[in-house]
């Protein structure tokens, strides 16, 4: 994606502008769909989080692979998905990326290289290492680029595969998005030592990054995925950021883990897009007015595709059985 | 009596069995301050505090491991499964270990531990936060299993639980968590392996398990109308297994429906008819009918899901085809 | 035709697939110099090199895991799992990665993948290396679950596997590897969904599982002295079952056992004589005779092992009480 | 017992001293019940690494726990058992320490504080973690030691655990035997990295030890025994030692993944009780004649405890059904 279309530094950069007001506005529609009662089930919001799935991804091609997780709308639109798909899938219906089958929590995207978002805690961190085996062995180039949360490195799966990754030299690079809690938990109560020394200490270069710059994300993972594909994996970020919501939209009352001021500070301070835009309209790159007309846009994009999926129909109840097993090729 | 949640219920016999047994504690994520997702364990912390009510990291093999390392040195652990499709990280620490310590010790360990989780689909939580695993459970020795169906036998069983001197899960029913029930002040305990006779009726006998136990009460009710007396047992524990009560019933009746929400094959239900057909085969008037959720992955999508899973007006059907003797063509 | 052990016989379907299909690779704890500790794969390495043949860490859970990864991104790996009882430590990724992958993305993704392992006691090694676990994984929708029962089916049902398009579990029997029975040299694949009648006879039918097969044809040879005609027919898969063929043996027979190698409570048996319950009902003389293993964890002693499991006099004395009509009073 | 017994330095030496020598005099005994077909199953030797065992069960009290391995001989002498009932065991005679039903892989001894070996490599991880926890809990000053293999780092649970123990500050100590094999691999082809990194990037301090001197080990072991009751644990140790024989008795021909050169260093170089028994002659701590006796008296009994064994019964047959369930304490 990134690759291919870089002419100058200012689409990059309006590109990865986009993108993050994208993913922002996707969730405030979901978000939206849940308070009003329109959702089934419950969702978890990347608002707060968007430069660091859109500073990874926009250094991927569409070969290469990701796998998200239970807060994976934000990896699903950086990977390139469709505002329409992806809300008929929270809701259902027979268009959305799986179908209805899969839902928030396993919302995937095959055709951008999304392997799916995974509602079991570090339950995606081998299938991106063997993704990444994969393409090692069929001679292709593509990296992986494994998402999980500070909290998921409590699942021993990720020393594992971390293990192997580093004896196999694969091309894989593991995406920790420090945001401070595992649902209603701050990190420092579940995580012992350093996450850093952990993926060090198993002989993998890791690096920390501010995970609200949009900018040193990316810079770094341009990097590292060059290097990835170059042999030299793998990698491991720590990208310090916050989520704005609850663990999930149902979680309002969060006075007891954490303080409205430390909310605020992230909030009005740190804010990912704010920040950026100020930068770019600072820099010169866009004005204010451009910035508002890229919002709008996308705001009437994410507004018509939310209509489209309210309306859309449910998939028949024939497909109930379709799915559980893959037809086999003819003999 | 008064009436209280299945939470509440399961909340007191914790409570209680906690102030008369200092080796007990808790131990699980987010079951501290926030008193678990479900809220069922809110309170605790604050009597018991965090040294017996302990918030753990992300690593259920983990502290499932932990619980069992503790139940063999003199303690008493209540280890706390967020969602029971998680029982699937744990099955070596739980089917390995827990289970064939004392068989392998020859009788010497002991390993007291209760594991909560729970069970049930059309939440919308998809397929991997709906499953009803219980049967796999089931089948390793040294297991019981124990699944209660209302406020009542929640409060039962688990403090029938904690004082067994084996490991025992039980599954709770995540859509009964604020169903009410009368429940006794006074301290009860609901032994294992006594089946609870819910409805009594002559012409069909509903075996059902957990989710399903209300399912067939409905069922019941609807066949009433239609002058069709079935009886309703509910089994409270799989192992052990009442089989007396469920057979005097078929006895009785000559027909019976087994149902349970674990999926249809290989699952509780082939086990509970085998046994009706093998003890009470010359009296059956009909093959005993079997229904379980369909064996499927749990759908997202509402449309889909609430297909998967026997109904009132399922369950109704079937007792009015054998009654009427519709199903004998079949077989 | 040349006669070959079930070692060489699983040993050849592999090599011969992955020289028809470079995507195709071993990976697992020693599977390459070593060749496994039952030497199944030797040679392997030697042929297709460390790269297709691929010596893993003791990461059960971190390979299964890599294992789906390849699968879904063109790999077809074969996990090799160095004991049957290990498949506890990777029930997540088996049950709720590799197994739902293909339904919750709604049919985008596929999991081409087989783990083979193996099953069966009575080799002394005690309660963690001698379980049969082919019922827990047939309860799962989404993998299809293989046992071979002779070094014929072995290559056959191994070489449909690897070009199945889903999760298929093979569990090899660990006292067979040595066995040697005729194989063609000639390329043969054996349909999963397609029992064998290995048997035919009269007076009873026998249905039996891998390790239970040469149980049940050696009772069968008992049986036939005393004038009893068994038929005993091997599902060799179970996930898909072929209900018809047993069916029509026992609308033939009149009576059925089902013999198999796993825990008898909430297991193969169960569902099996269930299905023949429920569908054969009217034809039959006596209820089902199930046959498992006891439902105790597997003792290391050889003077308790031996009483675990069903024996070919066990099987004949169950058969001749049947036909007898013996098995009658109690029911 | 060491605490307890000690008044002289040369007592704690000579212990110290027997203890190897019995552990290596069980062993060969072991081996020579298997060679000439006596003993059911396979068996893992402990030769060659006896310092490990000694040098830290020597700084244990009989309330401490340990949790031992498949290859767990070793520590069960060390932490004091009795022969007889551990050959027994190996023989699966009533009388073993399990009467029967664990044999060689699942030998505990509750008296002495074994929690048993553990045919799942790294099962016992979390058991140790969880005894730890227990006394923290109950109050009690006891220290748990987990060993377990180098093989055994690449198991997930191993980070789950620590990370817990380091939160909490639990009294374990792991203690890692690198042997530099797991089976038939090389440590390096299976450890990325520094193990001892690995410990420390969970704020856990660590130390590597020469295992095959004794003193080396036990005064480490001393210390951080200590340390771990008085509340500063976790702790962890490398300990660098060498196996004797096969990976098992049956593994004779080791070619092809470790030189005949190596063995013989180690063995003619590096023995943990030669050199401690020419250490303590060289010092005049026991004269070479006394060293002798000491071997041959431990001879003589391992010897009479093998003919006790083999004379012993088996378990009766009502036995395969005890154990499978602990009894419950009257109401
Ligand atoms: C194996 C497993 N355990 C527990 C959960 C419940 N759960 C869902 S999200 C979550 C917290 C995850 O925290 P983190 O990895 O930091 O991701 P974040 O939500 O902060 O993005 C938990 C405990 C789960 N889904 N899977
Ligand atoms: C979970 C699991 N995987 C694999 C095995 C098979 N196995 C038994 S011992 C062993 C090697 C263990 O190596 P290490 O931990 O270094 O211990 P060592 O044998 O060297 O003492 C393996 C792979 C097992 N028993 N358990
Ligand atoms: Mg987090
Ligand atoms: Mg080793």
């Amino acid at each position: 994606m990134a690759a291919a279309r870089r002419k100058t530094n200012t689409e990059d950069y309006l590109r990865m502008y986009s993108q993050m007001v994208r993913i922002r506005t996707f969730e405030d529609n979901a978000n939206q769909l849940y308070l009003s009662a329109k959702m089934p089930g419950l969702t978890h919001m990347y608002s707060g989080e968007e430069a660091v799935a859109v500073g990874i991804c926009e250094a991927l091609t569409d070969d290469d692979k990701i796998t998200s997780t239970h807060r994976g709308h934000g990896h699903c639109v950086a990977k390139g998905a469709d505002f329409r798909q992806m809300f008929c899938e929270l809701l259902g219906k027979a268009e959305g990326y799986c179908r209805g089958k899969g839902g928030s929590m396993h919302i995937a995207d095959q055709s951008h290289g999304n392997l799916g978002a995974n509602a079991i805690v570090g339950g995606s961190m081998g299938i991106a290492t063997g993704a990444a085996l994969s393409a090692k062995r069929l001679g292709r180039n593509d990296v992986a680029v494994c998402f999980f949360g500070d909290g998921a490195t409590a699942q021993g799966l990720m020393y594992e595969v971390m293990n192997m990754a580093a004896l196999w030299k694969l091309p894989v690079i593991y995406a920790c998005e420090n945001n401070g809690y595992s649902e209603y938990t701050a990190t420092a109560e579940i995580a012992a030592g350093s996450i850093l020394k952990r993926a060090e200490a198993f002989g993998i270069e890791a690096h920390q990054v501010d995970g609200q710059d949009v900018l040193a994300v990316n810079d770094l993972a341009q990097k590292l995925v060059a290097r990835a594909r170059n042999g030299e994996g793998p990698f491991f970020i720590e990208l310090l950021t916050y989520r704005y919501h609850g663990h999930h939209v149902g979680d309002i009352n969060r006075d007891y883990y954490r303080t409205k001021e430390e909310e605020t500070i992230w909030k009005e301070k740190r804010d990912p897009i704010v920040n950026f835009g100020a930068w770019l309209a600072k820099e010169g790159i866009a004005s204010e007015e451009e910035l508002k007309t890229i919002r709008d846009d996308i705001r009437a994009d994410a507004e018509a595709a939310v209509a489209y999926a309210l309306d859309a129909p449910y998939p028949p109840g024939s497909e109930v059985t379709m799915h559980v097993f893959a037809d086999n090729d003819a003999a | 009596m008064r009436e209280i949640t299945l939470s509440k219920a399961v909340n007191e016999a914790i409570a209680e069995e906690m102030r008369r047994d200092p080796a007990i504690f808790l131990l699980g994520e987010d079951v501290a301050e926030a008193g678990t997702p479900f809220k069922v364990l809110s309170g605790l912390v604050e009597e018991f505090g965090p040294e017996r009510v302990i918030d753990t990291p992300i690593s259920e093999p983990g502290f499932m491991g932990m619980a069992v390392g503790a139940a063999m040195t003199g303690s008493r652990p209540i280890v706390d499964l967020m969602f029971g499709d998680f029982i699937f990280l744990i099955m070596d620490q739980l089917c390995n270990q827990a289970a064939k310590t004392h068989y392998m010790s020859g009788g010497k360990l002991k390993v007291p531990l209760v594991l909560r989780t729970n069970l049930g689909a059309t939440r919308r939580s998809a397929a991997q936060h709906s499953q009803s695993l219980h049967a796999l459970v089931a089948h390793i020795p040294g297991l019981k299993v124990a699944l209660p169906s209302s406020a009542y036998e929640a409060k039962g069983l688990m403090k029938t639980a904690i004082r067994d001197n084996n490991p025992v899960v039980i599954f709770e029913d995540k859509l009964m968590y604020n169903d009410k029930a009368p429940v006794p002040e006074e301290e009860y305990l609901i032994p294992f392996g006594e089946a609870a006779v819910l409805r009594e009726g002559r012409d069909v006998t509903i075996v059902a398990t957990s989710s399903m136990v209300q399912v067939s009460l409905k069922a019941a009710e609807m066949l009433a109308a239609d002058g069709i007396s079935a009886e309703v047992i509910d089994p409270r524990t799989i192992v052990p297994l009442d089989e007396e009560t469920i057979l005097e019933s078929v006895r009785k009746t000559s027909r019976a429906i087994v149902v349970d929400e674990g999926h249809q094959s290989f699952g509780v239900t082939a086990e509970i008819a085998s046994r009706i057909s093998e003890k009470a085969f010359y009296h059956l008037d009909a093959p005993v009918i079997r229904m379980g959720a369909m064996d499927v992955p749990v759908p997202f999508s509402p449309a889909l899901e609430d297909l998967t899973v026997p109904t009132p007006d399922g369950v109704a059907e079937a007792a009015r085809r054998i009654v009427r003797g519709e199903t004998r063509d079949a077989a």
